[in-house]
């Protein structure tokens, strides 16, 4: 069986270290954070400007000086810290942070990642900080259904669309299999309601086996 | 620094064609009622620097809805409510510079201090660096990114003394420290102004070297 | 984020070459109990960043008489008390790269920001410019600046939670944000470990992130 | 008469505007902060990270994380800021510190000004923070006797002792005359116990008239 969005997000907070630093972009990833084991003493990073964000509070609870990235509002856990965006920046582009998890349209075999443009013309650009995450994390996280709509695989040769970072994607979690970015190419680590041979036919990425 | 009594008295003799730097992510820290008296105050063909391009009807949006900005630059201009700033674009009557949040935040402190240019890895071989200068630093490749100076900074903030000095609340701090570092005149809305020496010295986020004019709202 | 029991068990593993970053500005933050350590530990043919090369015979003055220091780069070796160094100097026992103070700061933060470089205008002109690209831009001259990176900083702090956030203590802060952000390993003495919790988020001044090895002294 | 160090010290105190913010360096020019009147508003900024320095304690108040850049005891005022190392001197190379006070070896007609190293060959060098406060401060005034022990000014055609920075210094305050440095040359602002004419002799630099 191929895996939900919340197995995929679970297979993703399992890969996550005890203690990381991690950023989880806007949308899909956020669902790791409902993942995470319990102690795991992961601390989430958001952007905007704080470390150590919580889960999502109460309606009662919401404070409008307290979001996430994606403006939603979130709580602090003991140990959080305020900062402001630069400093925030500076954090993710110094490469402090372990990981981050990012959607993505397309992922190349050479890691280059295309996330925030699809390219077409009438499409109104926004980039916010994914450029920053793309390349600033220790570890970079993509988390994705392998094929798009009409069939096409989202891991390719080369990407298509605009570029949000050149070689920085180290692994990429997806419904139907989990692949290894390294420098000699895509690793296959897990399949899910697929085979490894399936897999290598209907990708035009060149794939070995772990 | 200059207390004022209302926030019109605050963006007094802001002149057409500034660059006008906007705090806030969202509406989290976003000076709407500075927003509000600058447009009441009627400088135009102004350049906006902030991290997106307005929400709703209000704050920044009823300032690009009135045609007073002729140039956005910002980092994520599109969300699920920034139908003016869509309307306008897709009709070409506003421009846009895209930059990737953190170059936007790092070119601002750099006009706060005094850097001339940075290589930034940030968007190297992607359409954003088109056209910049890049460079080859031990191993890694940068691209060359200048200052953005603010004429004006309009910023959110939670409390300010009486001396200028400001502290944030929680994730509205956001872009507020660092533009009121890179504008030639940096104007605060507060939610209470306290007499000096009731703020923390230690905790005191943006120094009152870098305010010009509070208004409590 | 480990909180040691020993300064000893704070600094082992520095390896002998490392480039080693160590806070204070003159004794105010400077991290004795922790050079200490690094002294009795044995740690040799160091580099070290520091704003000023050592005062009276502790610290980083006792480092640098048991000739573990190979270079010092800082921005004031020569003070009333640095006979240490003036010594060592004097017999070219010890190298010097002496850095505007300024540019010192910078160019740490220029490592821990991840820039690869950065233009600034402290120092064109002068002795301290020579050889290095310089660049003018809008009509003033900068010159090119390298960022400092450490293999490890040591660094005072006042207050530490069980996470590795900190607090400083007046101008005691000085170089230890900056050198925290710069290193691979950051370790730090404090005068107390509190309860995670205890310390206001918003008046943390180092975030745990960058923090590895916590000791109370 | 000639002004004494205190008087020097009064004349620059007079020239810093009610409310400016201020960085007085070590040495002389820290005899400034005596001569501020009550009720100035002026800030005194020091660069190891303090905003609203106060006077020096007294013995039981010193508190060794409390010192100025010469390391010497200070205090805190109402309205006080801390901040790191790499904030205080964006903050002066960004150009926020309305004015700062140095002393000086040599001051060149252009503005050039020679304080940190008088080149001799045994010498150890030391900067400090003395090359970010020439160049970064909106105005900066230069505190100094005119004259060296040798007889020769310090007030040159082009400095021989090397650099600190080059064109920044906008006044020149000494115990024989103020001068002001332009774009179209030095101007005697006032002289103490000397002529215009007795300086326009004495000095290799031309002078002019206020």
């Amino acid at each position: 069986m191929s895996l939900s969005k919340d197995e995929m997000a679970a297979a993703v907070a399992r890969d996550i270290p005890a203690g990381a630093y991690v950023n989880l972009g806007i949308g899909q990833p956020t669902l790791v954070a409902d993942h995470l084991p319990d102690g795991s003493g992961v601390v989430l990073h958001t952007e905007n400007g704080l470390l150590n964000m919580g889960p999502r509070p109460s309606d009662e609870e919401v404070d409008p000086d307290l979001t996430n990235a994606g403006k939603q509002p979130v709580t602090e856990l003991p140990g959080s810290s305020y900062f402001d965006s630069a400093t925030s920046f500076a954090m993710m582009r110094g490469g402090h942070l372990d990981v981050c998890v990012l959607g993505a349209f397309q992922v190349s075999a050479g890691g280059d990642i295309a996330n925030w443009h699809t390219g077409a013309p009438d499409a109104i650009p926004a980039v916010g900080g994914a450029m920053d995450l793309a390349i600033g994390a220790k570890s970079v996280f993509v988390m994705m259904t392998l094929f798009a709509k009409d069939g096409s695989s989202k891991l390719v040769p080369s990407c298509t669309y605009p570029l949000t970072g050149v070689g920085c994607v180290d692994r990429v979690y997806t419904d139907v299999a989990t692949f290894e970015i390294t420098p000699d190419g895509v690793v296959v680590l897990d399949t899910f309601g697929t085979s490894y041979d399936e897999l290598a036919e209907r990708l035009d990425v060149p794939l070995s086996r772990a | 620094m200059r207390v004022c009594d209302t926030a019109a008295e605050a963006v007094d003799g802001i002149e057409d064609g500034s660059t006008v730097l906007v705090g806030g992510f969202g509406m989290a820290g976003m000076p709407v009622q500075l927003i509000d008296a600058l447009i009441d105050q009627g400088a135009t063909d102004l350049t906006v620097v902030s991290n997106n391009a307005g929400n709703g009807d209000t704050g920044l949006a009823a300032l690009l809805a009135k045609g007073r900005v002729r140039k956005v630059v910002c980092s994520f201009p599109r969300q699920a409510d920034s139908w003016v700033f869509d309307g306008l674009y897709r009709d070409g009557k506003v421009e846009l510079e895209l930059v990737p949040q953190g170059n936007l935040a790092e070119r601002m402190r750099a006009a706060g201090a005094g850097i001339g240019a940075f290589f930034s890895p940030t968007g190297v071989g992607t359409p954003l660096a088109e056209g910049k200068e890049t460079r080859e630093i031990d191993g890694r490749t940068y691209v060359l990114e200048l200052p953005i100076k603010g004429d004006v900074a309009l910023i959110g903030a939670h409390l300010a003394d009486r001396m200028g000095n400001l502290v944030y609340r929680k994730t509205a701090r956001n872009f507020g420290p660092v533009m009121a570092t890179a504008a030639t005149t940096t104007i605060v809305q507060v939610r209470e102004v306290v007499e000096t020496g009731e703020l923390d010295p230690e905790a005191i986020v943006t120094p009152s070297i870098y305010v010009d004019r509070v208004v409590a709202v």
